[in-house]
């Protein structure tokens, strides 16, 4: 097996992200990692619906919630997985700028959905002091919540250092894999955010 | 970095080779050191136990350090003896019976060691620290939250540091069962070994996570004033109950399961007699994990679930009675026609049979929901559960040794005293714990620091300790021979049973660090004894000698460990004084900076050499 | 670096255009499945009947982005497949029995 | 071979002396002798279930014994290779059959009984009681009755009982193998079970949850006596009072004690419901001491003068002024003499 790494049009397989050994393990095992994610995530929404009314006296789901905001960040998030299939979609024609471009774009979406997080939590403990210790429902929401957040903040982080790291060496078999597997990863922030938004807020605001 | 230049090399550069490892043999060694060590310390503990409860209102050790003891004496040896152990049979084994040069992920499983290592020695520090946990191995809430001092703020950072390790050890099975399988060697011809790691490494997949999640609440809620299990805020105790036990009863299958695939090695090698019906071990392996995941509520029984879900998980438990049951028939079938020949490995075989058949009968009595009412958190299920982790994973583990280490370690060890260390260990490990049926059933609660005098319990709990200090004795044989036979053991061949089936005797013991030369062609199940009854003297391989590509060792596993090791000292203390956050932060900083230089460093790996290879001797 | 992409031979230059077509489309239904939901919800209907549909509509959302963003629709899914559907199912379990068996 | 034989009988001998030993067991403590409903549906299941499994225990070892002394590699025929055989279909479906029929043979009866016992339907037409637990003592408040009484549940016979059971700080375990299964006790929920005695008598309970350093410690008693008699118990301790004068001069002193030293901020006698600490009344008519000691003046005097040594992490320690030997003696007596009651544990037959 040789070990010559670089790209040239001729020799562009298929799909990069796979074609060698090491990028099959490491798209493979990314998704088993998500696999134990999936179970990760049930945990914490499990014990946030076992504690969404232990408001303890202090405001509830109705009283804190609104629909603007978590839509905003809901299409952000939601268009930040389209960027990145775009980036996927130049990375598979082997044009390295393009991709690197819808990256960037899908870490900006990124950025700007962590700030209305950031903003929202700190809306919810100046006007309604509604923090972490607040009440059961507290911890509950904000552990839920935050830990999706720190996905984000931790994909965020992975995106810019492979941007940064391989902006001069272009796309090669070594690093398609990376770029690979943080797109899946990606993808699985966005679906955790699906359930968050339709449970936590959504259904969080009617009953 | 060839094979020659390992020999003859000084103490630093050894330590250098392993701090820096990323070969899985070496790493599957370290576990197994590591986790020996740790049963030592967990069975001294043990030890401590029986001789407190000797007597009726003995004082040997105080009411408080009594509960740390077994806090300790549980946790120690199910995540950081019996766990590690197995996991490194799976790290040395698996992919040598595969036919594979390694794991997917290198440097991922040297990582996970250093991890798990890591863990165990921050759990054990509480020792030094004010004190350890003791609020069980279960940590129930809210004793966990209001126990006093930093003993639980030290399971809950030890356990999480282990348990990442555990779970990276598990995905790189995975993947490299699902992707470096040698040509020919399909999934329905893996030897069960390989297909119970791959099992439990799905149960590790998805049961850590739980235990993760509930760690990191107890957590929230010690360090940082959350409310889960703040009953005053509107917390509820029992959702710990339930997180750790999604993860817990799931995590008794990681340690049987391996267990179970180590005995289906051992029987067909010694009765010299395929496995008996192999489609169906596998199929019951799965059915074993999948009723695992949802049964975990019947360690509840007592809490007032309700009727309902009482008897639905009543139902769902006994029903793991039927998997099980066909897999002991089979390894009976698998003797039944054979030639048994009876060594030390095989020993430890045949006692697992009676003695895991009595441990699950006695689950199947728990599982019955009305009488558990009277079994649960007393000494029946003490009972219980050490028939099946002693009779089955301890027994297992040991037959592993005896099978495996000519492969692990180059040397046989001493049949003689194999056989002193198993009657001795055998017959102590069934008058500690048989008698512990009745003494929970005549009124014996669990995790009693005394019992009263005058109640009856006397004897039997007498007994019960005389037992304990026979595996005790039983072990230090043990130890003695890994001694003796370490520096006096004869050479082992490359099948030294004469009767191996599966690929990993097929190289030499102990295998070279590339494993195999060339990969070898699988013709199907037990490719060896295939070749061996065709009159072949060596596996076909699958392709010419070439270069073999090998990863780089690297320290960051180990810097980025201690890394995390500090900063979870600085979670601990950072209630005590905000100047720990420093720490804390400095901590972060390492394992991050080690994150940023592992992905910013490409990292190629290295080729030995055609030309080395050929000169080699086979 | 637009003529490296156009000596791509021109079927797999084809297929992934066409798959590319999917993924937008794919995308379209997302919003629109968003935007109903906040829209029952803003609409302020009847709890019993929201819940459902906001649930639902959901789970069909993570489906596109599984099956299509992230290709488990492709062969050689299969044992992904199976591990994914292990955790949701495990998943599935997990929340019900927080839901009904833990009291309040 | 016989080393194999050997080893089985000493097993089977090993179980027979431990079931002797269990006969020694102690009365009203095991859970092989039940006296009341619970403990009696939980045997029958145990039974049947230990039918079932030494059922099958004796088959695997007897396939187990015979596989091991017919197949044995003979001397001399090391090479002899035997007969590579699949499986057998016949075989497999018959040793999966057998185990899902002996399953199902378990699951109904159990599944019939735990809905059972969880059947509160007439709650209301029986006694209630509300058992709390607490580090490390019980305590019981008999609903709508204006008792209170800690450590000692005194119980009609032959009648439903209903408990409502909870925990003040841990969880705890209510736990009387006699009489009932057990039964945690939350802090966040109350949990409801029923016991029934069949036989009068004085039944040892234990706490089976861990819940601290003495939780070995945290004994109670069920006392079971007739009606009658436990209705006579109801009127007395309905008309305990609290500032009844005691006998002798010690005794006073130690009344004026017990109120000099606030000892009445956790305890009360009467049904006050006061309950930081166990309820006083009928001292004198206690089984135990602190749920462990004998009954004596003596064994309370060491009590007072140092709770710690004898339940390690207990919440009266330190809480109450230390007492010199003479107080603690006056307000032995003094407690030792709060006999509030004709019906005793003795009453019981105990
Ligand atoms: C390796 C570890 C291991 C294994 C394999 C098992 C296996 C089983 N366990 Fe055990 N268990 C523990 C480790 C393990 N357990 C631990 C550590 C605890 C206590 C935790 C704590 O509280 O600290 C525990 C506690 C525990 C409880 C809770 C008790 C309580 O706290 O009240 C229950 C209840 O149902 C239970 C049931 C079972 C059952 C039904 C099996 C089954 O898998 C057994 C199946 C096997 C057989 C049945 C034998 C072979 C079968 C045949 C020969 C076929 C014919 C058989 C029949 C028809 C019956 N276990
Ligand atoms: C893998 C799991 C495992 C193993 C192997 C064991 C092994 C043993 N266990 Fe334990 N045990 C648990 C898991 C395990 N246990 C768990 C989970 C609990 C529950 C904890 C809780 O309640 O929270 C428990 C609880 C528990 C109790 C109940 C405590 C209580 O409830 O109050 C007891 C009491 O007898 C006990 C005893 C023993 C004994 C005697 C052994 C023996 O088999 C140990 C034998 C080993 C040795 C004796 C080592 C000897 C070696 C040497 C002495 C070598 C010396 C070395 C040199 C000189 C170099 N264990
Ligand atoms: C801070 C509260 C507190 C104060 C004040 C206090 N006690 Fe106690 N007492 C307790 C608690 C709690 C227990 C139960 C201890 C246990 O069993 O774990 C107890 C137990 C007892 C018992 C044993 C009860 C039994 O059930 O057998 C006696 C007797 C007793 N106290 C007497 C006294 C006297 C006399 C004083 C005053 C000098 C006093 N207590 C002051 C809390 C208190
Ligand atoms: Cu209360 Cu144990
Ligand atoms: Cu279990």
């Amino acid at each position: 097996m040789s070990q010559d790494h670089s790209l040239n049009p001729e020799s562009f397989p298929q799909d990069p992200a796979k074609a060698t050994q090491e990028g099959k393990h490491k798209y493979i095992g990314l998704w088993f990692f998500l696999g134990g994610e999936t179970v990760l995530f049930a945990c914490l929404f499990a014990t946030y619906l076992a504690l969404h009314q232990s408001t303890a006296g202090g405001p509830s789901s109705q009283d804190l919630f609104g629909l603007e905001l978590v839509f905003i960040m809901t299409i952000l998030l939601l268009t930040s997985s389209l960027t990145s299939v775009y980036a996927i979609y130049h990375m598979k024609n082997n044009n390295f700028k393009k991709m690197q471009l819808w990256f960037g774009i899908t870490a900006l979406l990124g950025i700007a959905f962590l700030a209305c997080e950031i903003y929202e939590f700190a809306h919810y403990i100046h006007e309604y002091e509604f923090t972490f210790r607040s009440s059961a429902f507290g911890s509950a929401f904000y552990t839920l919540v935050g830990f999706h957040g720190g996905h984000v903040v931790f994909g965020l982080s992975w995106l810019i250092a492979l941007m940064v790291r391989n902006a001069k060496r272009g796309l090669s078999l070594y690093n398609a894999p990376k770029y690979n597997t943080f797109a899946i990863y990606w993808h699985f922030i966005d679906v955790v955010w699906v359930f968050i938004f339709t449970v936590v807020y959504l259904m969080g605001m009617v009953s | 970095m060839s094979i020659a230049s390992t020999q003859n090399k000084g103490f630093g550069a050894i330590l250098w080779d392993y701090l820096t490892t990323v070969d899985h043999k070496k790493i599957g060694n370290m576990y197994i050191a590591a986790g020996a060590f740790f049963f030592i310390l967990g069975g001294i503990e043990a030890l401590i136990i029986r001789i407190q409860l000797m007597a009726p209102e003995n004082d040997f050790i105080s009411a408080g350090l009594y509960n740390e003891m077994i806090t300790m004496h549980g946790t120690t040896m199910i995540f950081l003896a019996a766990t590690p152990i197995l996991v490194g049979f799976m790290n040395a084994i698996m992919p040598l019976q595969i036919g594979a040069r390694d794991v997917a992920f290198p440097f991922l499983n040297s990582l996970g060691f250093w991890l798990f290592l890591f863990g165990g020695i921050m759990l054990n520090l509480s020792w030094f620290l004010g004190g350890a946990p003791d609020a069980g191995w279960t940590a129930y809430t809210p004793l966990s939250t209001q126990s006093p001092g930093h003993g639980v703020d030290f399971y809950v950072m030890g356990l999480q540091l282990s348990g990442a390790g555990t779970l990276m050890g598990g995905i790189n099975f995975l993947v490299t069962i699902v992707t470096m399988r040698a040509p020919g060697m399909t999934y329905m011809r893996m030897p069960l070994f390989t297909w119970t790691t791959f099992v439990a490494s799905i149960l590790i997949l998805f049961a850590f996570p739980a235990l993760t999640v509930g760690l990191f609440l107890l957590m929230f809620d010690r360090m940082f004033g959350s409310a889960f299990f703040d009953v005053a805020l509107g917390g509820n105790s029992v959702i710990w109950q339930h997180l750790f036990w999604i993860f817990g009863h799931p995590e008794v299958y990681i340690l049987i399961l391996p267990a179970f695939g180590i005995f289906s090695e051992i029987f067909p090698v010694f009765a010299k007699k395929r496995l008996f019906g192999y489609s169906s071990m596998v199929f019951a392996t799965f059915m074993i994990a999948f009723l695992g995941f949802m049964v975990w509520a019947h360690h509840m029984f007592t809490v007032g679930l309700g009727p309902v879900a009482n008897a639905i998980f009543a139902v769902a438990t006994m029903a793991i009675a039927v998997p099980t049951g066909i897999k002991i028939f089979n390894w009976l079938a698998t003797m039944w026609g054979g030639s048994i020949r009876i060594n030390s490995a095989m020993l430890w075989s045949l006692a697992f049979i009676p003695s895991f058949t009595i441990g699950g009968m006695t689950g199947v009595m728990l599982a019955a929901s009305t009488a558990d009412f009277q079994y649960h958190d007393t000494y029946f299920v003490v009972a219980h559960f050490h028939y099946v982790i002693v009779g089955g994973v301890v027994f297992g583990i040991l037959a592993g040794l005896h099978y495996w280490w000519p492969k692990l370690f180059g040397k046989v060890l001493h049949e003689g005293m194999g056989k002193i260390a198993f009657w001795l260990f055998f017959i102590g490990f069934h008058l500690t714990f048989f008698i512990q049926h009745f003494l929970g059933l005549m009124g014996m609660p669990r995790r009693y620091w005394v019992f009263l005098e005058n109640q009856g319990l006397d004897t039997g709990n007498l007994v019960s300790t005389i037992g304990a200090f026979l595996m005790a004795l039983g072990s230090i044989v043990f130890v003695i021979n890994v001694v003796y036979t370490t520096m006096k053991g004869e050479k082992a061949s490359a099948d030294p049973w004469g009767t191996g089936r599966t690929l990993e005797w097929a190289i030499s013991s102990p295998a070279p660090e590339y494993n195999f030369k060339q990969l070898p062609l699988v013709r199907g199940l037990d490719p060896l004894w295939i070749e061996k009854m065709d009159g072949n003297v060596k596996m076909t391989p699958a392709e010419p000698l070439n270069d073999i590509h090998m990863p780089n060792g690297s320290i960051l596993p180990l810097i980025m460990t201690i890394g995390f090791f500090i900063a979870s000292l600085g979670f601990i203390y950072q209630v005590d004084s905000k100047a720990w956050l420093i720490v804390l932060y400095a901590g972060m900083a390492i394992a991050l900076g080690c994150m940023l230089i592992r992905s910013l460093k490409d990292d190629h790996g290295f080729h030995i050499h055609k030309e080395d290879l050929e000169r080699e001797a086979d | 670096m637009t003529d490296h992409t156009n000596k791509l031979n021109s079927f797999r230059r084809h297929k992934q255009k066409e798959e590319m077509k999917h993924q937008v489309i794919t995308f379209a239904l997302m919003i629109i499945f968003t935007l109903i939901a906040f829209l029952v919800v803003a609409a302020g209907m009847d709890k019993t009947y929201v819940i459902p549909v906001i649930l639902t509509l959901a789970v069909v959302q993570v489906g596109f982005q599984f099956y299509y963003f992230m290709h488990m629709k492709d062969k050689g899914h299969e044992v992904i497949a199976a591990l994914i559907y292990g955790g949701i199912w495990i998943a599935i379990i997990t929340i019900l029995t927080f839901t009904t068996i833990i009291w309040w | 071979m016989s080393r194999w034989m050997g080893k089985m009988k000493a097993l089977i001998m090993l179980g027979f002396v431990a079931i002797v030993l269990s006969a020694c067991g102690k009365e009203n403590l095991t859970a092989l002798d039940p006296k009341g409903y619970g403990a009696e549906q939980a045997m029958d299941i145990m039974i049947l279930s230990i039918i079932i499994m030494v059922a099958v225990f004796i088959i695997v070892m007897l396939v187990f014994t015979i596989a091991l002394v017919k197949f044995r590699e003979k001397k001399g025929q090391e090479d002899y290779i035997p007969k590579q055989v699949e499986g057998n279909h016949t075989l497999e479906i018959v040793w999966t059959g057998i185990p899902i029929i002996l399953v199902l043979v378990l699951a109904v009866p159990t599944v019939i009984s735990v809905f059972d016992l969880a059947d509160t339907t007439d709650a209301s037409s029986s006694l209630n009681v509300e058992v709390t637990g607490n580090q490390y003592w019980w305590h019981f408040n008999y609903e709508g009755e204006e008792i209170q009484t800690s450590q000692d549940l005194y119980i009609p016979v032959g009648e439903k009982v209903y408990l409502d059971i909870q925990a003040s700080d841990v969880i705890h375990s209510f736990w009387v193998p006699t009489i009932s299964g057990k039964m945690d006790a939350n802090p966040e929920n109350v949990n409801t079970m029923y016991i029934e005695a069949y036989e009068e008598g004085v039944y040892w309970g234990k706490c089976a949850e861990l819940c601290g350093p003495s939780h070995s410690l945290m004994d109670f008693k069920i006392v079971a006596v007739s009606p009658e008699e436990f209705d006579a118990w109801v009127e007395d301790m309905k008309n305990v009072d609290p500032e009844q004068t005691p006998q002798n001069a010690v005794a006073t002193e130690g009344q004026e004690l017990f109120e000099a030293n606030n000892c009445m901020a956790c305890h009360a006698i009467g049904s006050s419901p006061v309950a930081t600490g166990p309820n006083l009344t009928n001292y004198a008519n206690r089984t135990k001491i602190a749920g462990i000691l004998e009954p004596t003046t003596e064994n309370l005097v060491d009590w007072l003068l140092d709770p710690e040594t004898i339940k390690p992490g207990n919440k009266m320690t330190g809480n109450y002024p230390s007492l010199s030997e003479e107080e603690a003696n006056s307000i032995a007596e003094y407690l030792m003499q709060l006999d509030h009651s004709d019906v005793t544990p003795e009453s019981a037959g105990n």
